[in-house]
C-alpha cells in the first residue's frame, strides 16, 4: 500500500494562508491504514486548524470529509457538494488522491497535508517499511522474492557491494543487506541458480538515497513495555 | 458479532449515505432526544448542607430533556428505588440521572432499577455530587460545580443509546480440566465436590501425580482421590487425549479434543489449565556419586546413608530463580539422613534458605541435628572421581572451599513442556522458560489473561504440593462460581460501523484481548463475549468506525462541552 | 472557581483515587472536572483537543499503575495519545505542559489532590487558556 | 430489609439448611469468601470487630510510583467496592460473635455490636466532626470503608472523659450517634461459618534491644506502610525526609525466645516493596537491609541480590543485628557482627523493623467456642487437603488465622472457603 505521513503542522499553517474556508478531505484506503489521512486523522487536524484560527482570531471555517478513496473520481465526485463551499481542499491522501482532487475541481486550490513517501508495508503495529521501487520492471522472480530496487540503498541488480558485512548494509547496522536476504531467499528455494542471471542496467533516473525508507508513527508503536505487558499476547 | 439470545441488537451506526461527506455526524450520535428523570441525592448531610441542592434543581429542571427532578433522601435504599421506578412508569419516562455518590458505589443498584422500570439497563447515567464535589469543596463552589456536573450528565444521559446486553446462565456448566498431574486431580475433586460436571483431558505423558516430596499430604490421599473422580459419574476422563482448538466466550466455549480414537467437540463454560512442570535433571548427574533427592530417597529406603554427603540447591546457571520445594526437600531429606545415622556428614550449599513458614522448623531441627549450611551465590564446582570433590565459595567465610565427599545430591528444576501448544490454543501467554503468565494485572489469583479460563499448577510457578492443592482448589472454586452464576454480557462493549471500517487491523493488532475479527463481510467485527469495553480500539481506530456504548464520541464530546466552556 | 481543569479518570484506579480523596476529606480546587472512562485507553486525542477548545485551562488523564492496568495495556495508549497532544499544543503555541499522564492506584487518595495541584501551578506558569477567555468574552 | 429475601430458610435435602453464611473477619480472606458465596447465590452476613471492612490490607501502601510494584494492596479497595455494590453481602461492622450454638448446617448465633457510638445511619455527613469542640476533633473521618460512618475516639471524646459535651449526639441530623450506647446484640441462624480473623502483628515492645518507641525514627514495617498510605511519604518524626534507611528483617519472626519460631513468610517480600518505593520517592537515599535469609514469598518484585549488585546505594547486610542504640545526635545506631566476625555500628536516620505475623487476638476463645483444633503455633488447624476445612464441618477458615500468608495466598483461601462452604450448604459434600 502507499505509506504516507503528516506534514508538520507548521508547514501545513502557512500553506494554508490566505484561504478562509477550508475542507480537510480524508481517505480511507492506504493513508488511513498507516494512520495518516483517515477520518480520526482528518478529525484531528481539522480540529486543531480551528483551534488555531480562534487562538489568532482567523475566522476559519474548516469542514471535514472522508471518501473511500481520494484516488477515484467516483468517490471524489461525492466532495462536490461540499467543494462548492470552500476556497480550498486540504488533501489528507497520498499524492495521487490530492491530483485527482484537483483533477476534478480545477478552481479549487488543492494542497497537500501528507508527504507520499512510498509503497510499502507495515512490519508491527505503527512501523511501515519501503518495499516496492515502482520502477516498473519487476524482477522479484530472479530475486527470490525480493526487490533490489526499494531495499537495495545502491539499488544493485547483480549481486551485494562491498559494503555488505555480516548481512547487513553499510548505510547503517540496522538495515539489512537486501542482497544478502536475496541470497539467503534463493538458497532456501533451491534456485541459488537465479544469481548467476543477468539482470540488465534500468533507465533509473530518480536518484535516491539511505537505502529502504520506514517511517516510524511513535504514538501508535508497542512501546518495550506495552510489548511485555502484552508479552504472548497473540 | 452473535448477541446471545435475549439481548436487544442494537446498531449505532447511521448508514444513510453519503453521511460520511457530511461534516461526520460521530457514529451513534443521534439528536438530543428522550425523556429523562433526574434524581438528586440529599445523602443525608453529606450532599445537602455540604451545597445547596435545591438551586441545583431549579438550574437542571429547566433544562430540555428533563420531564421530572426530584430530590431524595437517599436514592440508593431500596424504598427510595422503588418510588424511581414508579416515576419512571408513571412520566413514561425513557432515561434517568442520579446525581449522588459515586457510581462505583451504586452503578449496579440503579442499572437493576432501570431494568425495573423497563428500561435497558444502560439508559441511567451518575453524577458523583459527593466524592468529587460535596466532600471536597465549600458550599458555594460545590454547588455550581454541582451543576455543572449534573448538567453534565444530563447532556450525555440525553445521547445514550439502549446497549447490548443479556444475562442469564450460562450455556454449558461443564467444566473443562486440562493437565495430568496433582493440580488436575485435585481441581477435578473439587469440581465434583462442588457438584459441577467436569471433562478431565489427560494430554499424552501423565507425569507429577504425586510430588517426591509429600508435604504432609498422606501418602496414599491423590492416588485415591484420582480413583474417586475417575469412577465418579460427574467426570468424563478423555485419556491420551489433547485440546486441539478451544474457542468461544465465558460461559460457552468449544473445545476440540483430540484422542487416538479420534476428536470430539465438547462444550464447556469454563477450562482450567492445570499442568505441572516437569522435573529438569541437572547436567552433571551420572547415578552414583551425583545423584538427585530422589534417587537419595531410593538409596535412603534401601537403608544406606553415605558417611559425606552435601547438598546442591543452587541451579548450575547463574540466574537466580529460588525454588522453595527444592530446598524444604533438601532439608528433610537432610534430617532423614541425620535420623538414620546421627554421625554422617550432611552439608546444604545454599544462598539463602528457603524455608518459608512452618518449613522454618525443619531448617532448626536440620541445623540442631549438626546439619552445615555453605552461603554461595554461584553453583559450586563438582570434579568426580573416586570420591567427589565440592569447590565452592563461602560466602560467610569469605573464601573457596574444596569439599571432598561421597554423594553430591543435586536440586532438580522443573520446567513446563509443550507449554507452547497449549498457549497458542488457549491464547493463554507462557514466559520463555514456557511458564504460564497469569494475568498481570491487578490481583486476580488463578485468572488467565482469557476470561473463563483459569491457571494451576507448578507449570504457572514452582510450588509446593500443600501451595498446589490451595491453587487448584481455588481455581476449580472460582470456575464452579462462573459457571453457577448468571453470566452478563454487554454494556460498555465496542461496535464497529461496516460502513466505515476500512478494515486496516489496527483494532485487531491493538485490542488485548482478541475480540476483533474479520467478518464475512470483510469488516471488523466484535466478539462481544470477549470485549471487556476498555475502548483502545475506540481510540485508535483511524477510521473512526468503533464506537464503545456508554462512551461514544458524541457523548463524551456532550459530557465535555457541558464541564468546560463555562464563565469562570 | 480557580483554572477549569478537565480531568480524563479511569474508572479503576483514577476515578476511585479521586472518591478516595473525597471520602477522606482531601480538598482540592473546584475547577476540576471529572470525566470517567471505563479505561484510559479509552481518550481519544479528540477528546482532549475538543476540551482546550471550549477552553479548558489544563487537561490531565490518570490511568492505573504501570503494569496493573486493568486492560493490560490501555494506560500505556493513553500515554502516547497525550503524547500526540502535547506535539500538537507546542506547534498550536498552547504549551505541552497543559496537558500531562498520570499513573495512580485506587487506594493512593492523597495522590489525586497533588495532580490537581501540580496542574493547576502549570496553568499558573503558562496562562489560563486564550481560547476560556475568548469564550467568555462572548458571554 | 425487603432485600434480604435470604433470610427466609430453604428446604432441601430433608434436612434444615439455612443458604447463608456467617464470615468473621472482613479482610481479604473474609471479602474474597463472602463474593465467592454471594456469587453462588448464597446470602453472607459479614462480621468485622473493626468500623469498617477492608481488615488490615486498607491499613497498608500501594508502594508503586508509576509503576506497580505488585504489592496486591490496592486489591482492598477494588473488592471494598464490590462488596458495597452486592446486595447479598450484608455488614455488621464493630461486631463480634458472643455465643455460637447449633449444628452444622443450623448455626445460632449471637451477635455483639460494640458500643461504636455511632449506628449505621451515620451517612457520614460530617456534622458531628464540625460540631465537635476537641481541638483536632474527636470523631473521625471515614477512612475507604465501608460502611461509610464516623467513628468517635473515646479516649479525646469529653463527654467519655465524664465532661458533660454531647455535641455531636445534637448536631447528627440522624439522631446516629448515641453517646450512651451500650453493647447492643443480634441473633442470626445461619448454615455455614467462615472465620477469617486474620493475624496479629508482632509488638515491636517484646523487642527492646531495637528500642521501637525510644529512638525517633525507628519504626516498624506496618507504621511505615501506615504513613506512605496516608499520603504517599515516608518521613522522620521532624518532618524531613530521611537519607539513610535500614530495614531490620525478622523481628517477631524465625526467633524461639520469642516464642515465634516460624518465618512469617511476606517480611521480605513486603519490605523490598517499601524499599522499591522508597527508592522511587529518592534515588539518593541510602537503604540498607539487615536479613538472615531472603526469602521473597514471589520474584515479582525481582531479586534483591540482583538489585543491589546494580544499586550501588542499597546494601544488604547478612546479620540479625544484636541492638539499636541511640547517637550523641540521638539518630539510630545499628550494632551488628560484621563480616569480619567484628562488631559493627552504622548510623541511620530511619530504622523501619519488618514485624512478622502472629496469631489474631482471641482466636483461643474463638476456637474453643466453636470447638476448632489448633496448631501448636496457635493458629487454627486447617487439613493439607482440603485447605479451607477446619477440625470440624460447616464451620471453615481462610487468610492469616490459619498461619503467615500474603495477600494473593490468602485471596485464594477465601475462594477455596467459599467454595467448601457452598457445596457444604448444598449438601453436595
Amino acid at each position: 500500500m502507499i505509506i504516507g505521513e503528516q506534514k508538520p503542522f507548521k508547514e501545513i499553517v502557512r500553506n494554508l494562508e490566505g484561504h478562509e474556508t477550508i475542507l480537510v478531505a480524508g481517505c480511507r484506503s492506504c493513508v488511513a491504514i498507516c494512520l495518516a489521512g483517515g477520518e480520526k486523522e482528518v478529525g484531528v487536524l481539522a480540529e486543531s486548524l480551528r483551534i488555531h484560527s480562534d487562538l489568532n482570531d482567523l475566522g476559519w471555517e474548516v469542514g471535514e470529509a472522508t471518501v473511500e478513496r481520494q484516488c477515484e473520481k467516483e468517490w471524489v465526485r461525492e466532495l462536490a457538494p461540499l467543494v462548492e463551499e470552500v476556497d480550498c481542499v486540504l488533501s489528507m491522501a497520498c499524492g495521487v488522491g490530492a491530483q485527482i482532487v484537483q483533477e476534478m475541481f480545477p478552481d479549487t486550490r488543492v494542497i497537500p497535508g501528507l508527504n507520499t513517501s512510498n509503497m510499502g508495508a507495515p512490519e508491527e503495529q505503527g512501523i511501515w517499511s519501503e518495499k516496492c521501487g515502482g520502477c516498473g520492471d519487476c524482477v522479484l522472480h530472479l530475486t527470490g522474492g525480493i526487490c533490489p530496487m526499494a531495499r537495495c540503498a545502491k539499488n544493485l541488480l547483480n549481486g551485494p557491494c562491498g559494503g555488505s558485512q555480516d548481512g547487513m548494509c553499510e548505510i547503517d547496522p540496522e538495515t539489512p543487506c537486501a542482497w544478502d536476504q536475496i541470497f539467503q531467499s534463493l538458497k532456501r528455494l533451491g534456485r541459488l541458480d537465479l544469481m548467476e542471471e543477468n539482470i540488465p542496467p534500468k533507465d533509473w533516473t530518480p536518484s535516491r538515497n539511505g537505502g529502504p525508507r520506514t517511517i516510524v508513527k511513535s504514538s501508535a508503536v508497542l512501546t518495550e513495555k506495552e510489548k511485555r505487558a502484552r508479552e504472548g499476547l497473540d | 458479532m452473535t448477541l446471545p439470545p435475549g439481548s436487544e441488537p442494537v446498531t449505532m451506526s447511521s448508514s444513510s449515505r453519503p453521511a460520511r461527506t457530511r461534516r461526520p455526524v460521530v457514529r451513534g450520535e443521534r439528536e438530543p432526544t428522550g425523556r429523562i428523570g433526574v434524581f438528586l441525592c440529599r445523602c443525608g448531610g453529606s450532599v445537602d448542607g455540604r451545597l445547596d441542592i435545591e438551586s441545583v434543581r431549579e438550574k437542571v429542571s429547566s433544562m430540555d430533556g428533563v420531564e421530572e427532578c426530584m430530590v431524595m433522601d437517599f436514592p440508593c435504599s431500596m424504598e427510595s428505588r422503588e418510588t424511581i421506578v414508579n416515576v419512571i412508569r408513571e412520566n413514561d419516562l425513557d432515561r434517568f440521572v442520579v446525581a449522588g455518590c459515586s457510581p462505583k458505589a451504586v452503578e449496579a443498584r440503579f442499572k437493576s432499577t432501570a431494568q425495573e422500570s423497563g428500561l435497558n439497563p444502560y439508559m441511567v447515567e451518575i453524577a458523583n455530587i459527593r466524592e468529587q464535589c460535596s466532600l471536597v469543596h465549600n458550599l458555594s463552589e460545590a454547588t455550581s460545580k454541582a451543576g455543572l456536573l449534573v448538567e453534565a450528565a444530563v447532556a450525555k444521559c440525553s445521547l445514550l443509546v439502549p446497549a447490548p446486553h443479556h444475562r442469564g446462565r450460562v450455556e454449558s456448566e461443564e467444566v473443562l480440566v486440562y493437565g495430568n498431574g496433582m493440580s488436575a486431580v485435585v481441581a477435578t475433586d473439587e469440581l465434583v465436590s462442588e457438584g459441577a460436571k467436569v471433562h478431565l483431558v489427560l494430554p499424552f505423558s501423565p507425569h507429577r501425580l504425586v510430588f517426591n516430596y509429600h508435604d504432609g499430604i498422606r501418602p496414599g490421599h491423590l492416588e485415591d482421590m484420582r480413583d474417586r473422580i475417575t469412577d465418579s459419574d460427574l467426570v468424563r476422563v478423555h485419556g491420551h487425549s489433547s485440546v486441539e482448538r478451544f474457542e468461544g466466550e465465558p460461559g460457552a466455549f468449544t473445545a476440540l479434543v483430540r484422542s487416538s480414537e479420534g476428536a470430539e467437540e465438547i462444550r464447556c463454560g469454563a477450562a482450567i489449565i492445570a499442568w505441572e512442570a516437569s522435573e529438569v535433571p541437572s547436567p552433571s548427574l551420572n547415578g552414583s556419586l551425583v545423584v538427585t533427592q530422589a534417587e537419595l530417597e531410593s538409596i535412603m529406603d534401601q537403608g544406606r546413608v553415605p558417611d559425606r554427603t552435601v547438598m546442591i540447591t543452587l541451579r548450575e546457571e547463574d540466574t537466580y530463580c529460588p525454588e522453595r520445594i527444592t530446598h524444604i526437600e533438601a532439608l528433610r531429606n537432610a534430617i532423614r539422613m541425620k535420623e538414620m545415622d546421627p554421625r554422617v556428614q550432611v552439608t546444604i550449599v545454599a544462598r539463602d534458605v528457603l524455608a518459608f513458614g512452618l518449613s522454618e522448623l525443619d531448617y532448626r531441627e536440620a541445623m540442631s541435628r549438626g546439619v552445615s549450611f555453605i552461603r554461595t551465590e554461584a553453583s559450586p564446582l563438582i570434579t568426580v572421581g573416586d570420591t567427589v570433590k565440592v569447590r565452592v565459595k563461602d560466602l560467610n567465610l569469605g573464601e573457596e572451599l574444596s569439599i571432598e565427599t561421597d554423594l553430591v545430591v543435586m536440586s532438580s528444576w522443573t520446567q513446563p513442556y509443550d507449554t507452547g501448544h497449549v498457549a497458542q490454543v488457549f491464547g493463554t501467554p507462557v514466559d520463555r522458560e514456557g511458564f504460564f503468565i497469569p494475568t498481570q494485572v491487578k490481583l486476580k489469583p488463578t485468572a488467565s489473561i482469557v476470561e473463563g479460563v483459569f491457571l494451576c499448577g507448578t507449570g504457572v510457578e514452582s510450588k509446593t504440593p500443600s501451595e498446589v492443592v490451595l491453587e487448584a482448589r481455588s481455581a476449580a472454586s472460582r470456575a464452579k462460581a462462573m459457571v453457577s452464576s448468571k453470566m452478563e454480557w454487554g454494556g460498555a462493549v465496542a461496535e464497529v460501523d461496516p460502513e466505515s471500517c476500512s478494515a486496516c487491523l489496527t483494532c485487531i493488532r491493538s485490542c488485548p484481548f482478541n475480540a476483533p475479527f474479520i467478518g464475512e463481510t470483510g469488516k471488523a467485527e466484535i466478539e462481544i463475549g470477549l470485549c471487556q469495553g476498555c475502548g483502545i480500539c475506540v481510540g485508535l481506530c483511524p477510521s473512526r468506525a468503533i464506537q464503545l456504548y456508554c462512551y461514544t464520541d458524541g457523548q463524551l464530546g456532550a459530557q465535555i462541552g457541558a464541564l468546560v466552556g463555562r464563565v469562570r | 472557581m480557580g483554572p477549569r481543569i478537565v480531568g480524563f479518570c479511569c474508572s479503576y484506579c483514577g476515578y476511585a483515587s479521586a472518591d478516595l480523596a473525597g471520602r477522606q476529606g482531601r480538598t482540592y480546587s473546584p475547577g476540576v472536572m471529572i470525566v470517567r472512562l471505563p479505561c484510559s485507553g479509552r481518550i481519544d486525542v479528540l477528546h482532549i483537543l475538543q476540551a482546550f477548545r471550549k477552553g479548558a485551562d489544563a487537561v490531565f488523564v490518570v490511568g492505573c499503575l504501570e503494569d496493573n492496568c486493568n486492560f493490560v495495556n490501555g494506560n500505556f495508549e493513553a500515554k502516547k495519545r497525550v503524547q500526540e497532544v502535547k506535539d500538537i499544543l507546542d506547534a498550536l503555541g498552547l504549551g505541552a505542559g497543559r496537558v500531562e499522564m498520570f499513573n495512580v492506584a485506587s487506594n493512593q487518595g492523597w495522590r489525586f489532590p497533588r495532580i490537581v495541584e501540580e496542574m493547576t501551578a502549570r496553568v499558573e506558569k503558562l496562562g489560563p487558556n486564550p481560547l476560556g477567555v475568548i469564550a467568555d468574552d462572548n458571554r | 430489609m425487603g432485600e434480604w429475601g435470604g433470610w427466609s430458610t430453604t428446604f432441601e435435602g430433608g434436612g434444615v439448611k439455612l443458604k447463608q453464611a456467617l464470615i468473621i473477619g472482613a479482610g481479604i480472606a473474609g471479602i474474597s469468601a463472602a463474593l465467592g458465596l454471594a456469587d453462588r447465590g448464597v446470602f453472607v452476613n459479614l462480621v468485622d470487630a473493626e468500623g469498617t471492612i477492608g481488615g488490615r490490607a486498607k491499613e497498608l501502601s500501594c508502594k508503586g510510583v508509576d509503576e506497580c510494584v505488585r504489592c496486591d494492596v490496592c486489591l482492598a479497595i477494588d473488592k471494598l467496592y464490590e462488596v458495597g455494590a452486592s446486595e447479598r453481602i450484608r455488614v455488621f461492622p464493630n461486631s463480634t460473635i458472643r455465643s455460637i450454638s447449633g449444628e452444622p448446617g443450623n448455626f445460632r448465633v449471637t451477635l455483639e455490636r460494640n458500643p461504636g457510638y455511632v449506628s449505621e445511619d451515620c451517612t457520614a455527613c460530617g456534622a458531628c466532626a464540625e460540631a465537635c469542640p476537641v481541638p483536632g476533633g474527636a470523631i473521625g473521618p471515614p477512612g475507604m470503608g465501608i460502611p461509610l460512618t464516623y467513628a468517635i475516639d473515646p479516649n479525646a471524646c469529653l463527654w467519655m472523659r465524664g465532661e458533660d459535651c454531647r455535641s455531636c449526639e445534637e448536631a447528627c441530623p440522624h439522631g446516629a450517634i448515641d453517646l450512651a450506647r451500650g453493647k447492643s446484640t443480634k441473633r442470626l441462624q445461619v448454615g455455614v461459618l467462615v472465620v477469617a480473623t486474620g493475624f496479629q502483628p508482632f509488638d515491636p515492645s517484646l523487642e527492646p534491644r531495637y528500642s521501637h518507641d525510644l529512638i525517633p525514627g525507628v519504626i516498624t514495617s506496618l507504621e511505615a506502610e501506615r504513613m506512605l498510605n496516608l499520603d504517599g511519604r515516608l518521613l522522620l518524626p521532624d518532618g524531613s525526609p530521611p537519607g539513610r534507611v535500614a530495614f531490620i528483617q525478622c523481628v517477631g519472626s524465625r526467633d524461639s525466645w520469642k516464642g515465634v519460631e516460624y518465618c512469617s513468610k511476606v517480611c521480605c517480600k513486603y519490605s523490598m516493596a517499601i524499599a522499591l518505593n522508597l527508592r522511587a520517592l529518592d534515588p539518593d537515599a541510602d537503604i540498607t537491609f539487615f536479613y538472615m535469609d531472603w526469602r521473597p514469598y514471589d520474584l515479582r518484585g525481582g531479586d534483591i541480590g540482583e538489585w543491589a549488585s546494580r544499586d550501588p546505594r542499597l546494601s544488604i547486610v547478612r546479620s540479625r543485628p544484636a541492638e539499636v542504640l541511640a547517637s550523641d545526635s540521638g539518630k539510630p545506631v545499628v550494632r551488628y557482627v560484621g563480616a569480619e566476625e567484628e562488631i559493627a555500628e552504622d548510623e541511620f536516620d530511619m530504622v523501619i523493623l519488618s514485624i512478622g505475623m502472629g496469631p489474631p487476638e482471641g482466636i483461643g476463645d474463638m476456637a474453643e467456642m466453636l470447638g476448632l483444633e489448633m496448631t501448636p503455633q496457635g493458629f487454627l488447624w486447617t487439613s493439607v487437603e482440603r485447605p479451607a476445612m477446619t477440625s470440624r464441618p460447616g464451620v471453615f477458615a481462610s487468610g492469616c488465622c490459619t498461619g503467615p500468608k500474603d495477600i494473593e495466598e490468602s485471596a485464594m483461601e477465601g475462594v477455596a472457603a467459599a467454595g467448601e462452604a457452598a457445596s457444604f450448604l448444598e449438601g453436595s459434600r
